[in-house]
């Protein structure tokens, strides 16, 4: 039985991991002669997203994979799918209550959980520093108003209290998940506050970015790097020494767990609605059971 | 026929010409590399062009006027985003949501409100302080957006309101209600442009400022007025699209600034003022929306559309030179 | 004594580095044709806009009728009944002749619409008594400059004037257009109007004026009556010294052919231009506007492509691409429109006129400043340019002063083949003579020169040859001692000689 | 005495008037957090600032002959992405030399557009945004692009190197911003931009070649990106595709706010440097004292108009503009 299946993505090219996902879509979709895929790219634009979809239905497709630039502005366009009798799988970043009943499933990371875990493994190395009293840290969130950047930044704030009730927080600044951005922030940090012990960046590529910034100064050996989304500079790095953690978190499967969740839908499998894959915790300590990121 | 018409339609009608290559190349191309056994030129699948182009080519409708002015606005995208926050926002305090789907009008007037007074802010500046349209407008681009994070921070503004959506998605003899707003704002904006006294002298201030003073047109009350026609139609779009979508990410509206400015200039307006139509800024904004849609049709990849749409800007400028073209007597400078 | 329709008492206007209105007062009364004459500089221009409510006077007061009248702006001015009619042109091109005469105050109906019916009526109804051949309708960017310019002057006839101010409208107007103009400045004076008339040109001050006031530097210098007075009193109160302006009889020794046109053709432009200049000859052309004269000077300077025929310098053919070979060739030219063509406004007086040798003038890599004000001291004081530094942006200079600036600049270049276009357009008489007789002194060195102008006393005064045209082509060539009036006008006006043997061959 | 320096006064301000208000707000930064101007921190900035700012210089003698360039930022990460790929293939020693070559082709397909074509700046520099980032995409795939041995390499010596006790970045922006400044203010080509951006038509009268100056302008332009490209991934020796993206206008707007207008034919090297560091001190000073980001971005707001206001306000000589 042959599938058409379309795909919008929220913004690729904007860092490797959606580059990456893309290519592992592509990848999955041919090695699988029943599929057909369509691959559109939103450009981080709501309202290009919103008429992809509509192209997408006027095209007769048989599913749609949609990752929402925005988790509630997609709702009404989601309904359109459903009501044209396409089921629509959620991708990556799920969206927002009102529209559960139109989707068939969510299939991608927890981005909460991912943020706690940070804040767990911050805290734990603090510890072993025996710091955790005193410790004080920044943040560099990503792009705001996304919510993956939203929500690792809450997952983390929430959690960190609650492992390392005196480790201060003392500002949060957002690095737009850009390296650059980041690394003037990290500067001006540097500049304002005499003792960082921690920074937690919302991915690999602005805590590398942060970390660039306190080794010019050097001050990177007195900080605690952690990020998430472990991409391959943030994996050198902690291989160097000089980056602490991180969260691993693969494209490839979060792009084939989509394609999967979308093959069983159609083929009519029971499907949890909630289809989290894991993203366990990296550090320097357990490094080596992971693989080098491709991305 | 005068002679020099044909030519002069011809030169005119570039962008129109244009729309139609791309409508024959993407049906052509469609057969080979779309997946979809649908016809690009399905009727239905113009309609939805016709939709889409709605967001974009409201907002370019008042850019037109602007940059007919010689002015130009950069914030629009961030106006287009406060207004928005603003709609879905008041739906949600409490005497509004009290008053049932009746809060619906009132919360659009709020809206439509709030783009007017930052449209009447960027030009009380631009009149008052007589700073260049582009700088006062490059500033309020942030400081608009800077606005929208202040309402809500980082969150998404929210408010579904199904009775919202269904009128924004309704259709009414076959297009849709986006549709109806392009094409109003875009017949209103035309007659406002040839048939009233503010038109023409947009074209004269536009034209030649010092002329415009001297003959003792007011310059600056005349832009201000324009600038609040263009805050008023960014929050128009807003309005459209978002009782559609519901809700606001505070980046939404990002780059519609040079995309609108894309549109008018491809429909042939000139950026040093004076000149430019209103119909032909609709062929831009087609021609642009044709382009995402077809390329996403044939399954074109990121790194092609962004290749391919940047050089066919290009090439329409090059084309539209071309057919420009005064003979060989025209004075080489 | 009948009350006066204008009054100023003591105006002062100042800018930063010059005292540009040094306490004029003076009256124009209601009927009269009032000449308002002075230098290049003398602050004409700016008088005007001050009442015209463009500049605000830093000292002094403006009475309309009885009652003192502040101008704020040019709304208030055409509110008080005062027209100013332009010296650079004042006009938005993309519209039409009728938007633009009533531009500012367009027929409403309700809602802001705009009348059109009334508007072209009215249109229509003043350009013909202005007699032009062009209706309501046009675009004015498609109009010549002289077109352009009545429809300026159509703004005087739109509204009720007390008092219609004329910035030297005829400029670049034919002989024929002043007639009209002339005409439309009686009608206006027989409404009782009280008219202010700026202009360089001594013939029609004595044809249509009343009075004349003089400015000098700033400073009023007295009204005179122009019944009891004559050319030689006026320029003596405008410049301190009397002029001779007589008709070219100086020859000197004619050199080799420096430039050579061979059946020139630009379709549509011109048709079949031959002409020879030599080295030490001055050669006028002279024809009425649109004869094509511009778009031949234009072709020789590598700005058009000729669609026939050739062109050839010192004997050789060459092929002109571009202005910057045809200055290498040693061809200048002084083009017809000094600001869009000319000048680059925002620039310094010196740095304009340096421009196309400010590479040649640099030893090294730098620019050579110092000789780049050398050159600039030099014409300045040649061509008597009134600026306080060179310093001082070409924009704030008065008009006449920007043509010397543009003059100065291709002169200073020693060209082997100067070409003017309208060279004294805005000059005044003082200058104006100091121009012919540079214009013959550069003859004389062996330079050759060819003068294009609309103004037949000057193609008289300083051409060894005057070629006339009729559009687009050469009608006849005269020389200096064959050349009437009448024939001069009979040849471009298209009207063929009686007799072939009177037609001259079209080069030696 | 007192008469004489009340007016040199006035005329310094009227000229300089975005200078005055760049001290006025470093003043109030200043007070604001003394650490301010802590020299690492100035260092700091005007380092983080080079990158900008060199693009700036070439857009200035871009928008001085009267035209805009909008693909600086995505030409940025081009470049950049490239010389971080050619140095492991080819090494740095050719790597850069190419990675200019190529940038200067870009520069000169947009010179050959808009100097001899005469196509519309605006649109043909749009359209080569998106297409350059489009090439930069194919280039690298999507993917980041990195050093192999980030700590064996000299190339790390643009963006991250000392001489004389000042970064070399900073080095490399005070030279070029020197000689561009010569370029453009002492020398024949630099007073032809000039000509060109202010009456185009009477520059070809007086026998300019517009076309080769407006082409040469692109060059410059593609040449300060190239640079600024090697600046970028020298610091960072390795780098996302979306490096530079959206800093054309921060480009702009840091040449506008020096002084230069859109209309061409005016603005100084000087005053775009200003206006860089204007910018560049504005991020910082917000950053230290620690407002939210979008408070700055409405601080910011207020101030590019403050200053670009008095800069004009001190050159008309009243407050209030004549507009009526
Ligand atoms: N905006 C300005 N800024 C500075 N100086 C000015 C300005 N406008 C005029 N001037 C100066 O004022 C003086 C008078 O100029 P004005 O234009 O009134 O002369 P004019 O008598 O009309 O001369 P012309 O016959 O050449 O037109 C000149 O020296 C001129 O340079
Ligand atoms: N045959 C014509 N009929 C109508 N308009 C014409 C004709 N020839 C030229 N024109 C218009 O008149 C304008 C002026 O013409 P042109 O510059 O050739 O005249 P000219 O002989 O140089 O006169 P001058 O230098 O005195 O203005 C042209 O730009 C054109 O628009
Ligand atoms: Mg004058
Ligand atoms: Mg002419």
């Amino acid at each position: 039985q042959e599938y058409t299946i379309g795909i919008t993505q929220n913004n690729v090219g904007v860092d490797s991991y959606q580059t990456t996902y893309e290519q592992a879509f592509i990848e999955a979709a041919e090695a699988n002669e029943n599929v057909e895929v369509v691959v559109l790219d939103a450009g981080g634009d709501v309202a290009r997203q919103i008429a992809q979809v509509e192209d997408l239905i006027q095209q007769e497709v048989d599913a749609i994979i949609i990752w929402p630039t925005n988790g509630e502005a997609v709702i009404p366009a989601v309904r359109k799918a459903s009501q044209a009798d396409i089921p629509v799988i959620v991708t990556n970043s799920n969206i927002a209550e009102p529209g559960f009943d139109f989707v068939a499933s969510f299939s991608g990371p927890d981005n909460i959980t991912q943020g706690a875990r940070s804040a767990e493994i911050m805290c734990d190395r603090f510890t072993e520093l025996g710091i955790q009293d005193e410790a004080q840290i920044v943040q560099i969130s990503g792009q705001p108003g996304y919510t993956t950047a939203i929500e690792r930044a809450q997952g983390f704030e929430d959690r960190l209290p609650e492992v390392c009730p005196n480790v201060t927080l003392m500002e949060t600044q957002p690095g737009d998940w850009n390296r650059e951005k980041s690394q003037q922030v990290m500067e001006a940090f540097l500049v304002k506050y005499d003792d960082i012990d921690g920074v937690y960046a919302g991915d690999d590529n602005m805590g590398v970015g942060a970390l660039n910034a306190a080794r010019a100064a050097g001050r990177s050996e007195d900080i605690v790097f952690v990020g998430a989304t472990n991409f391959a500079v943030g994996y050198e790095a902690m291989g160097e020494g000089d980056y602490w953690g991180s969260i691993y978190q693969s494209p490839v499967d979060d792009a084939e767990a989509a394609l999967q969740t979308a093959l069983d839908v159609l083929n009519g499998e029971d499907v949890p609605f909630l289809n989290y894959f894991d993203t366990p915790k990296i550090t320097q300590d357990n490094m080596d059971e992971f693989e080098k990121p491709v991305f | 026929m005068k002679p020099g018409t044909l030519s002069t339609f011809l030169a005119r009608g570039a962008i129109w010409g244009f729309i139609v290559l791309e409508l024959i190349f993407f049906s052509i191309a469609g057969q080979f590399f779309s997946v979809s056994d649908n016809a690009f030129l399905d009727p239905a699948n113009m309609l939805l062009l016709l939709k889409q182009s709605a967001p974009i080519g409201i907002i370019a409708m008042g850019m037109t006027i602007i940059m007919i002015n010689g002015n130009i606005d950069l914030s629009v995208g961030a106006t287009f985003a406060l207004a928005a926050v603003v709609l879905l926002d008041s739906m949600t305090w409490p005497f509004m949501a009290a008053m049932g789907d009746w809060a619906i009008p009132l919360a659009w007037t709020f809206a439509l409100l709030t783009g007017a007074v930052l449209g009447a802010i960027n030009g009380l500046i631009v009149w008052k302080t007589g700073v260049d349209a582009f700088i006062v407008t490059l500033g309020s681009m942030l400081g608009f957006r800077g606005l929208v994070f202040m309402y809500n921070g980082e969150q998404p503004t929210s408010h579904l309101n199904w009775t919202l959506v269904d009128f924004a998605e309704a259709q009414f003899l076959g297009l849709h209600t986006a549709t109806w707003f392009l094409l109003g704002v875009t017949a209103v904006i035309w007659v406002v442009m040839h048939r009233t006294i503010h038109g023409r002298n947009a074209y004269a201030i536009g034209d030649n400022r010092e002329a415009a003073i001297n003959a003792g047109i007011r310059v600056g009350p005349h832009m201000m007025r324009n600038f609040v026609l263009i805050g008023f139609l960014a929050a128009l779009s807003a309005v459209v699209f978002y009782s559609e979508s519901g809700s606001v990410n505070p980046n939404d509206g990002q780059l519609y600034e040079l995309w609108v400015i894309t549109a008018v200039v491809l429909g042939g307006t000139k950026l040093t003022g004076g000149s430019g139509s209103v119909i032909s800024t609709l062929g831009g904004v087609i021609a642009i929306q044709l382009l995402r849609k077809g390329l996403g049709h044939i399954g074109a990849d990121t790194e092609t559309v962004n290749l391919v749409i940047g050089l066919i800007l290009i090439a329409v400028l090059f084309l539209d030179r071309q057919l420009n073209v005064k003979g060989k007597e025209a004075l080489r400078t | 004594m009948t009350q006066p329709a204008l009054r100023l008492e003591g105006i002062v206007k100042t800018f930063p580095g010059v005292r540009a209105l040094d306490g004029v007062s003076f009256d124009v009364l209601p009927g009269e044709v009032h000449a308002l004459m002075g230098e290049n500089g003398a602050g004409k221009s700016t008088l005007m806009k001050v009442l015209g409510g463009i500049h605000q006077p830093n000292e002094g007061r403006i009475l309309v009728g009885e009652t003192p009248a502040v101008m704020a702006n040019p709304l208030d001015a055409k509110g008080k009944g005062i027209v100013f009619i332009h010296q650079e042109l004042s006009l938005a091109e993309e519209l039409t002749v009728a938007e633009n005469i009533y531009l500012g105050e367009l027929p409403k109906k309700r809602w802001g619409f705009v009348d059109w019916e009334t508007l072209y009526e009215r249109t229509d109804r003043i350009l013909k008594t202005l007699r032009v051949g062009f209706d309501a309708r046009t675009r004015v960017g498609t109009l010549s400059i002289a077109n352009q310019q009545m429809v300026e002057i159509a703004r005087a006839l739109t509204v009720d004037a007390k008092a219609v101010i004329f910035d030297e409208p005829t400029a670049s107007l034919t002989d024929a257009e002043k007639v009209v103009l002339f005409d439309v400045i009686a009608d206006l004076k027989s409404q009782g109007v009280g008219i202010i008339y700026i202009s360089h040109r001594m013939e029609e001050i004595f044809k249509i004026t009343d009075r004349i006031s003089v400015l000098r530097d700033g400073q009023y210098r007295g009204t005179l009556n122009t019944a009891e007075t004559n050319e030689d009193e006026v320029t003596q109160l405008m410049i301190g010294r009397t002029l001779d302006l007589s008709r070219n009889t100086s020859h000197h020794q004619l050199g080799e052919v420096a430039l050579e046109a061979r059946g020139l053709s630009c379709r549509g432009l011109f048709e079949d231009i031959s002409f020879e200049v030599r080295k030490g000859e001055v050669v006028g052309f002279y024809g009425l506007v649109g004869a094509g004269r511009t778009e031949i000077a234009e072709t020789l300077f590598g700005l058009r492509s000729p669609t026939a025929g050739s062109i050839h310098v010192h004997g050789k053919e060459v092929r002109i691409h571009s202005p910057a070979e045809a200055i290498s060739l040693g061809i200048s030219l002084v083009p017809e429109d000094r600001k869009s063509q000319g000048l680059v406004l925002g620039m310094n007086c010196r740095d304009n006129m340096t421009l196309p040798q400010v590479g040649e003038l640099s030893s090294g890599p730098f620019t050579a400043e110092g000789a780049e004000i050398a050159i600039f001291e030099k014409y300045r004081e040649k061509l008597d340019i009134r600026t306080p530094s060179w310093k001082q942006t070409v924009g704030n200079l008065s008009g006449g002063n920007q043509q010397k600036i543009v003059i100065g600049k291709w002169l200073s270049m020693n060209p082997e083949v100067l070409i003017v276009d309208e060279p004294t357009r805005g000059i005044d008489v003082g200058s104006k003579s100091e121009i012919h007789n540079l214009i013959r002194e550069l003859a004389s060195q062996g330079y050759a020169v060819i003068v294009i102008s609309s103004e037949m006393p000057e193609v008289l005064h300083v051409s060894d040859r005057i070629v006339a045209m009729y559009s687009g082509r050469i009608m006849r060539t005269f020389t200096s001692e064959e050349v009437t009036e009448d024939n001069l006008i009979q040849a471009i006006s298209g009207i063929e000689p009686g007799k072939s043997a009177e037609r001259e061959p079209v080069s030696a | 005495m007192a008469g004489l320096s009340k007016a040199s006064v006035g005329t310094f301000l009227a000229k300089q008037g975005i200078l005055v208000a760049f001290v006025l707000f470093i003043i109030g930064f200043t007070i604001a957090n003394p650490r301010f101007i802590d020299p690492d921190n100035v260092l700091g900035v005007v380092r983080s600032s080079a990158i900008l700012g060199v693009m700036a210089l070439g857009v200035t003698f871009v928008v001085i002959s009267g035209n805009l360039d909008l693909s600086v930022g995505s030409m940025m990460s081009f470049s950049t992405i490239v010389v971080l790929d050619l140095h492991d293939k080819i090494g740095p020693a050719l790597a850069i030399p190419a990675m200019f070559a190529m940038t200067l082709c870009l520069g000169a397909f947009i010179g050959f557009l808009v100097g001899y074509l005469r196509l519309n700046s605006l649109i043909v520099t749009l359209g080569m945004l998106s297409a350059i980032h489009g090439l930069t995409l194919t280039y690298s795939g999507g993917q980041n692009m990195d050093i192999a041995d980030k700590s064996g390499t000299w190339f790390s010596v643009f963006g991250q190197g000392e001489a004389l006790g000042i970064p070399v970045p900073i080095l490399m922006f005070l030279a070029l911003a020197a000689a561009l400044g010569v370029i453009l203010a002492k020398t024949p080509f630099g007073r032809k931009v000039y000509a060109v951006g202010g009456n185009g038509t009477a520059a070809t009268f007086s026998g300019i070649r517009r076309a080769r100056v407006v082409f040469a302008c692109y060059l410059i332009s593609a040449f300060c990106v190239a640079c600024a490209g090697l600046i970028q991934a020298s610091r960072s020796l390795g780098s996302q595709n979306t490096v530079g993206q959206g800093m054309e206008l921060e480009v702009l707007a840091a040449v506008i706010l020096g002084g230069a207008s859109l209309l061409g034919g005016s603005g100084t090297i000087f005053k775009t440097v200003i206006g860089v560091l204007i910018l560049g001190f504005i991020q910082n000073g917000l950053l230290l004292v620690g407002l939210q980001f979008y408070v700055q971005y409405v601080v910011t707001w207020i101030i590019i108009i403050l200053a670009v206001w008095l800069d004009i306000a001190a050159k008309r000589g009243r407050l209030w503009s004549p507009i009526a």
